[in-house]
């Protein structure tokens, strides 16, 4: 991925005007994928009214927390060129992991929870970070291995054991009930996260450096980024994040156990992709991440709203995702096509 | 784990070691296999009867009460050795193997709940070939695979309680849905076969309109979705029955944490002990259904008696099921275990289930 | 930039080191070649000229090293290992688990390790490469459920099949042609296949399951030959095994697809097609993948959409274990057979002394882990060996 | 440290009175495994100075700077800065030392913007501790001010032509306001302007304090830019002279340090029919009606400076790349456009520049390397025989003296050199008629260096037309029975053996630089 001088003719440039703002909103990674959420709202808002009532709303958000949540972690870490294919099984074991909490120690206030299971998902997230960081080997391989591990320890721990929603306190249960502004507490919580790791990765050094290393990791150690703390980093905070989704998880659905979130994995990257993330790194936000989630629960919702076949569903998100991927391509074909006539004209 | 001990500890342990040692072997290009092997193997001297129960998935509170009940039967009824092995997930294709290796082992009875009725038919051949007796519980196989089925209850008795209940807690009139397990499940699609026959037929349910049949399979988090999705789909929704125990949590869950609570009925079949805060807030007033440890406990019965001969499998036979008493075989190989208990407010903290 | 270390004086102690044999073994003689004619004596007879250590063996003009050199890499190398371990692993299941050994294990055994097999051939060949394909698993429940509407809609069996295995090559051409003619990345691509392929499964079957197939076919699915437990489908199986190994070792196709692995630009200079070469391993794996697919549904006599879910990181997780560089350029066929045959046979060795699914999942994992990270620990810890006996060298 | 076989023997001492040392190395040792990539780096570089490192290439220019910059760690040596010892755990530390470096090829993150690029690290800060993307643009444009260039800070360095990937370089380390700048071949790609307008910039912080290490081939940059010239060869010190006081000649001499004459067994052979013919080969931006031929039994030069397009016309003509007008001919018939296959069955061998990712298969044996080109001749019934692989490896191997410890070793474990040859080797298994050779001895010993020479000779004799790729002067004269001089994707000079100096060749390749001046 580094720029290739032998394909870059030696000459200059023409000079580059200020983009206009237009333009540059044209640009943005993430238009295509709000324009297709603003799409499937509109068609099925105006097909079936229910779908955009009060209670609609509430239940789009509440759905597309968790996997946003969840992609907003596999950005960081995807844009560093890696992936963590562990996380639904992260997910699980903390689920769990605060049903047991809670099923041993029905008093312990919920804030500590919320810090236990983060600090339980940061853990699981740092062990994976290690053995990609120190033993270079790549994460693919890494996270695939520990997704099998997670989840052989969450099945040993939680037996047949399962938790549910009666087990747990009642307020621990109203965070995805009880509604502020029209939002439902835990998916204020995840637009919180969404802002946080937004402005992390837009506003400071690492946030960028974490650009920098997914964009040429090479030049990014001959620069002298700490390439092996911040890719640690970028797993242990996935890590944490998917330790947080797995609280919210406890809190919004009935049952924990062995299974829970088995197989979110694809799902949590297939949002990431959507939304714009570059597959090998370097690019995509993190909003753009979160969008992607938000439309991936959408679509299943404005189906079942529409009462189309669900079967159509994941047909559909298997469409999305390539036709993501084929934007990004044409995109940046049209740049370099745009880029040679320029200096074609220059000669 | 709660099924999943018992025999030698330490030979399994060895096992794991082995294939962890394997790994390091493989890495190291060299060194020598840690063979500090474990007690010698032994599962049951022969000549002694063993169990095994195969349940649709390990890791469901429902499958737990059942075999419960299956280990309480076995060994009242005098089997060597009761186990239960069985896969992770509830896939057509994960029980196979498991009847594999319990056919190559030699057991004398094999229990299972099917997660396809013909996926596990080959499999089951094989293992009746050599010798294995085959009763199937709560979820039946193809007929032609199994020796008797032990089943929940009349299945036309199932559907037609919860359909009583549903009309009663819409007042007989509206739109109702059915959420169910997943597609194939074998005893689910029974009941909502009756249903829709009684719908039809019944002029006492003439103004309920089944408008939809979704399936959560057995899923927590999809039937919780599905469920929300009725809702959005069909807003004059009236009633949802769930016949399946994760459906109707989920349903009961996604119910209780929204605005529909109280204004859509709920009803189907549920576990007591997952149902009763969904009972006490006012969600579920009233559901149903059997005793699932009753369900484990007749099998382990029915297959005691094949094992010794004394029974075939012909309608008609009978066999003596510990505390429950005698059970008669009837058409098809169906043996039937008790008829359904309604829980609702006053009655739920009678149960432990 | 590499001058020889040895025209250094007195830096010699940090010669040679395991991996990097010197240009020449002995120093200081014979070092600068000049002119063809004055050759060292060990060129016209290396035999001659070979010095007792066997450190100064390790480099020489290229000649007829046959014999120890090669049996000992084969003997030696990773894909070898592989196979004691399956080895020690077997023996060791067959002296503790009771009647582990019997023909019948090895029935079921295969029964249950065959779609792995299977898929593990051509996405050896694809990860060699440098590609990936996470779609396998869908393109063969896609064709179960296929399979099971045409039967079921009254076409002959026979046709079913082609039209089957045509579907798996169609689901593979369009991997194909967006991955090696588009130049999209093919993790990204096969996670939207993965879910386009599952999807279209789904809308073809719905929740229907199929399961009256011709009895002889599913009969024939799960058939033995004779009393040796070996099922006879494992005849078609071997047979691609070895055409798998055949054009991955001995074809020129097979040597280009080692060279793209390793660099896509090398692999363009000696004239391969790159593009060409990728849209035929597609084609390969979508094909295979519906082969997977129909055994399946002839195994367990039933075609539904959710058949062979999550296979493909199984065969994925076995395929590295095998030996195969995620990077590419790395793999063999012996050694992917043996990843497969080794967590089959743990797999069923857990099953049979009746050790819950949970041990073999996380056995499967560490195996993973491990053998990818115990390489890398090993050669770093070599590296830094090396390193500080350089910096202690004396210093001219 | 002694230099018995050089001229640097009465080198001065490398450092001068009168001037502040700002940074000093003495003697480092740096080597890679069995491989001594640098014997003694040795460099003083004063406080308001711009001083010259030169040498050919494989001299160990390249691996000093990355000591420098932090990259390496020396083994062996004196390292000193503002007078202190120094020992760099990473770039960062080089970095806070006040040492930039601008490496020869830009390592600009494609995915950022160029604002980002010069800031990275160390973007200024606003509100909250939070990046003030407003202050970053507006410092890159005061820097891009200063250099007089247009470049807009906020587009993405991806798809940046590589004179303004080089300048966004330099606007980097001049916002570092280093006391050390080491320039490691910045002007290679630049235009006469770029070179200028870079120039001025140095001089100005030459004369705000700085010292500058400046690398570079062309020896007019050199002369007219540095104030002191230190001369390496074989990865080791040789001399420092102060510019005034030195020649040209001198210093080529000193870079070469033997006779280039011996170094370079040209064997006269009469030039035989027309092998290669091109015609009109054009592809907008990179290369503009590019007319040659090659005949049997010739060599012929393509020089010009680093991104003249060479190498890209070579690609082109070998069908790796597109074109978009002209016709290649091999023995009168139409080579089809970008395809390999094509060529190599027409009869052409390609020996790429970059051996490590093009020329090798770094991972497969020696014996699978070199019959990939032969894999389909070595088939029978499509099923390559090992027997005839293994021979045809060892009769070329043999017959390149290619030393190895087995065939079956992976061709990594060789030396430059002999990796040089086992590319050689594959080609000529396929018996070409054609062979382009894309810098044949880069990053070789010199004992190999001779061998590989006289092996390209010996093929020209047997009739082998030979197309040479070359940055280093030497080897062009010395080699070449014509020379090809392009500049900016033109042929700007056609020279015969006779005609071909370093001057001439030179002014060919850097005419148009001058007179834009």
């Amino acid at each position: 991925m580094s720029l290739d001088s032998k394909n870059a003719p030696a000459r200059p440039a023409p000079g580059h005007e200020r983009t206009s703002v237009l333009a540059s909103l044209l640009k943005l990674r993430e238009l295509p994928v709000i324009l297709a959420l603003v799409l499937l709202v509109a068609v099925t808002a105006a097909l079936n009214p229910l779908f955009l009532s009060e209670q609609g709303i509430k239940d789009l958000l509440l759905n597309a927390t968790i996997l946003m949540i969840l992609a907003v972690g596999q950005t960081l870490v995807i844009i560093t060129r890696n992936i963590d294919l562990s996380v639904g099984s992260i997910l699980g074991l903390v689920a769990f992991g605060t049903g047991s909490l809670f099923a041993a120690a029905p008093d312990v206030p919920i804030v500590v929870v919320f810090v236990l299971g983060m600090l339980l998902g940061a853990a699981l997230g740092a062990f994976n970070g290690l053995l990609i960081t120190i033993a270079k080997v790549p994460a693919l391989v890494i996270t695939l291995g520990t997704l099998y591990i997670y989840r052989g320890i969450n099945n040993a721990w939680a037996g047949g054991t399962q938790y549910f929603a009666g087990d747990r306190p009642q307020a621990f249960g109203d965070l995805s009930v009880d509604t502020f502004l029209g939002f439902p507490l835990i998916t204020l919580i995840a637009v919180g996260v969404v802002a946080i790791v937004a402005v992390y990765m837009l506003g400071t050094r690492q946030g960028r450096d974490l650009y920098a290393i997914g964009s040429d990791p090479d030049a990014a150690r001959l620069f002298g980024i700490p390439v092996t703390r911040r890719v640690l980093l970028a797993f242990v905070v996935n890590g944490l994040l998917a330790g947080l989704a797995g609280v919210l998880y406890a809190s919004r659905f009935n049952s924990v156990g062995a299974t829970t979130g088995a197989g979110l994995e694809l799902d949590v990257v297939a949002a990431a992709v959507v939304g714009g993330v570059a597959i090998f790194g370097g690019s995509g936000t993190v909003l753009g991440a979160a969008i992607g989630a938000l439309l991936l629960t959408t679509i299943t919702s404005a189906l079942t709203a529409l009462r189309v076949d669900k079967f159509w569903q994941q047909a559909i998100v298997g469409v999305l995702i390539l036709a993501a991927v084929v934007i990004d391509r044409i995109a940046s074909v049209r740049s370099a096509r745009k880029l040679r006539i320029a200096e074609a004209r220059n000669v | 784990m709660r099924f999943i001990h018992s025999g030698s500890t330490r030979r399994r342990m060895a096992v794991a070691a082995l294939a962890t040692s394997a790994a390091l072997v493989l890495s190291a290009c060299g060194g020598d296999t840690g063979s500090d092997s474990g007690g010698e193997g032994g599962s049951g001297s022969e000549g002694e009867q063993t169990i095994t129960f195969i349940p649709k998935q390990l890791n469901n509170p429902y499958t737990d009460v059942v075999l419960g009940g299956g280990e309480d039967g076995a060994s009242e009824a005098g089997f060597a050795s009761s186990e239960v092995v069985g896969p992770l997930d509830a896939s057509a294709s994960s029980q196979v193997s498991f009847i594999n290796a319990e056919t190559q082992r030699g057991t004398n009875v094999i229990v299972i709940a099917a997660n396809d009725p013909d996926a596990v038919g080959p499999a089951l051949e094989e293992a009746r070939t050599a010798g294995a007796k085959i009763v199937a519980f709560d979820s039946d196989t193809n007929p032609d695979y199994r020796d008797l089925f032990v089943s929940q209850v009349d299945a036309k008795e199932v559907a037609l309680i919860q359909l009583e209940l549903i009309s009663e807690q819409i007042g007989g009139a509206g739109e109702i849905a059915i959420l169910s397990a997943t597609a194939n499940a074998t005893n689910q699609n029974e009941w909502i076969k009756f249903m829709e026959e009684e719908l039809a037929s019944n002029p006492d349910y003439a103004e309920i309109e089944l408008v939809a049949k979704v399936y959560g399979d057995d899923d927590d988090t999809k039937s919780f979705q599905e469920a929300q999705g009725l809702l959005q789909a069909y807003p004059d929704l009236k009633g949802i029955i769930s016949p399946t125990t994760v459906g109707i949590a989920a349903t009961a869950r996604y119910l209780s944490t929204s605005e529909y609570k109280g204004e859509v009925a709920l009803t189907g079949l549920g576990l007591p002990n997952e149902m009763r805060p969904f009972v006490k807030d006012g969600t579920v007033t009233e559901f149903a259904l059997w005793d699932p440890a009753q369900l484990g406990y007749v099998a382990a019965f029915a297959g005691k008696a094949l094992a010794d001969g004394d029974i075939t499998g012909e309608a008609g036979d009978t066999f003596e099921a510990g505390e429950l008493g005698e059970r008669e075989i009837g058409d098809g190989g169906i043996v039937l275990v008790g008829p359904p208990t309604q829980f609702n407010a006053d009655n739920i903290d009678d149960y432990d289930f | 930039m590499s001058d020889r270390l040895d025209d250094q004086p007195g830096a010699q102690n940090a010669t040679p080191t395991e991996g990097h044999p010197p240009e020449n073994g002995t120093p200081a003689k014979g070092r600068r070649m000049s002119a063809p004619g004055t050759r060292t004596p060990e060129e016209k007879q290396p035999k001659q000229a070979r010095p007792a250590g066997r450190k100064a063996d390790t480099t020489k003009v290229l000649a007829i090293p046959k014999g120890r050199t090669g049996a000992a890499r084969i003997l030696l190398g990773r894909d070898a290992v592989m196979i004691y371990v399956l080895i020690v692993v077997v023996l060791y299941a067959c002296l503790t688990i009771p009647r582990f050994a019997s023909p019948v294990t090895v029935g079921f055994l295969l029964l249950d390790v065959i779609p792995t097999l299977l898929i593990a051939l051509p996405m050896t060949l694809v990860i060699i490469s440098g590609e990936i394909d996470l779609s396998v698993a869908s393109i063969a429940g896609l064709t179960s459920a296929l399979m099971g509407v045409l039967w079921q809609g009254g076409m002959p069996i026979a046709l079913v099949l082609v039209v089957c295995l045509l579907a798996g090559l169609v689901a593979g051409a369009f991997n194909g042609v967006l991955i090696a003619y588009l130049g999209l990345p093919s993790l990204a691509v096969t996670i939207g296949t993965l879910a386009l392929f599952r999807g279209l499964a789904l809308v073809v079957i719905g929740d229907n399951a199929v399961a009256n197939f011709p009895p002889g076919l599913t009969a024939f699915a799960t058939s033995k030959i004779g009393g040796t437990g070996i099922p006879t489908v494992m005849i078609g199986v071997v047979v691609l095994i070895v055409a798998f190994a055949v054009v991955l070792h001995f074809t020129p196709f097979g040597r280009g697809l080692f060279a793209l692995g390793y660099s896509r630009e090398a692999a363009t200079f000696v004239g391969i097609d790159v593009a060409r070469s990728k849209f035929l391993l597609y084609l390969a794996t979508g094909t295979v993948s519906a082969l997977a697919g129909i055994y399946w549904t002839l195994r367990y006599s039933s075609a539904r959409s959710d058949n062979a879910s999550g296979l493909e990181l199984a065969v994925i997780a076995a395929v590295l274990l095998g030996g195969v560089s995620i990077f590419g350029g790395k793999g063999s066929i012996p050694g992917i057979l043996a990843g497969v045959l080794l967590i089959g046979t743990i797999n069923y060795a857990l099953k049979l002394d009746r050790v819950s699914e949970v041990v073999l999942i996380i056995v499967t994992g560490s195996l993973l882990i491990i053998s990818v990270v115990a390489p890398n620990i090993a050669s770093a810890i070599r590296e830094a060996r090396h390193a500080r006996r350089v910096r202690t060298a004396p210093l001219p | 440290m002694t230099h018995p076989d050089g001229p640097g023997s009465d080198a001065t001492d490398p450092s001068a009175p009168g001037r502040t040392p700002v940074l000093a190395l003495r003697g480092a040792l740096k080597t890679f495994g069995p491989v001594v990539a640098l014997a003694d780096g040795t460099i003083d570089l004063a406080a308001g100075e711009i001083h010259a490192l030169v040498g050919e290439n494989g001299a160990g220019k390249s691996t000093l700077v990355k000591i420098l910059a932090g990259v390496h760690h020396p083994d062996a040596g004196e390292f000193l800065v503002g007078g202190q010892s120094v020992g760099f755990r990473n770039v960062a530390d080089s970095k806070a030392a006040g040492i930039s470096v601008i490496y020869q090829e830009p390592t600009l993150f494609p995915d950022l913007t160029v604002a980002e690029n010069i800031f990275i690290g160390r973007q200024p800060r606003g509100r909250f501790g939070l990046i003030s993307r407003v202050e970053m643009r507006r410092r890159a444009r005061e820097l891009f001010g200063q250099l007089g260039v247009p470049i807009d800070p906020d587009r993405v360095a991806e798809g940046l032509s590589i004179a303004d990937q080089q300048i966004i370089e330099i606007a980097k380390a001049i916002s570092l306001d280093a006391r050390i700048l080491v320039m490691d071949e910045p002007t290679a790609a630049l235009s006469g302007v770029e070179v200028d307008r870079l120039f001025a910039v140095a001089r100005r912080l030459r004369d705000a304090g700085s010292g500058i290490l400046f690398i570079s081939h062309r020896f007019d940059e050199v002369f007219g830019l540095c104030d002191r010239i230190t001369v390496m060869r074989d990865g080791a010190y040789i001399a420092t002279h102060e510019t005034r006081a030195t020649s040209v000649e001198a210093i080529v001499r000193e870079m070469v340090g033997r006779d280039i004459d011996a170094l370079f067994p040209k064997t006269e052979t009469e030039a035989g029919d027309v092998v290669l013919e091109v015609e009109g080969l054009t592809r907008p931006g990179v290369f503009h009606d590019i007319d040659f031929e090659v005949r049997a039994g010739e060599i012929v030069a393509l020089s010009g400076l680093v991104g003249a397009g060479r190498t890209e016309v070579a690609r082109a003509v070998f069908g790796i790349d597109r074109y978009e007008s002209g016709t290649v001919r091999m023995a009168g018939t139409p080579l089809r456009r970008k395809d390999p296959r094509a060529a190599i069955d027409a009869g052409i061998g390609f020996v790429p520049e970059d051996r490590r990712k093009q020329g090798l298969v770094m991972d497969l044996s020696v014996e699978r390397n070199t019959a990939l080109t032969l894999r389909h001749s070595l088939a029978r019934f499509g099923i390559i025989r090992a027997r005839a692989e293994r021979e045809a490896a060892e009769t070329w191997g043999r017959r390149l003296q290619v030393k190895a410890g087995s065939p079956e070793h992976a061709v990594s474990t060789l030396s430059g050199g002999n990796q040089q040859k086992v590319v050689l080797a594959k080609w000529l298994a396929t018996d070409p008629k054609l062979l382009i050779i894309d810098e044949p001895t880069r990053g070789i010993d010199v004992g190999t260096k001779a061998e590989v020479h006289r092996l390209i000779s010996e093929l020209a004799g047997r009739g082998i037309a030979i197309l040479m790729i070359s940055s280093e002067l030497p080897e062009v004269l010395g080699m070449a029975d014509r020379v090809l001089v392009m500049r900016e994707g033109r042929i700007t000079g056609r020279l015969d053996r006779a005609e071909a100096t370093a001057e001439t060749v030179m002014h060919a390749a850097t005419a148009s630089l001058e007179s834009s001046r």
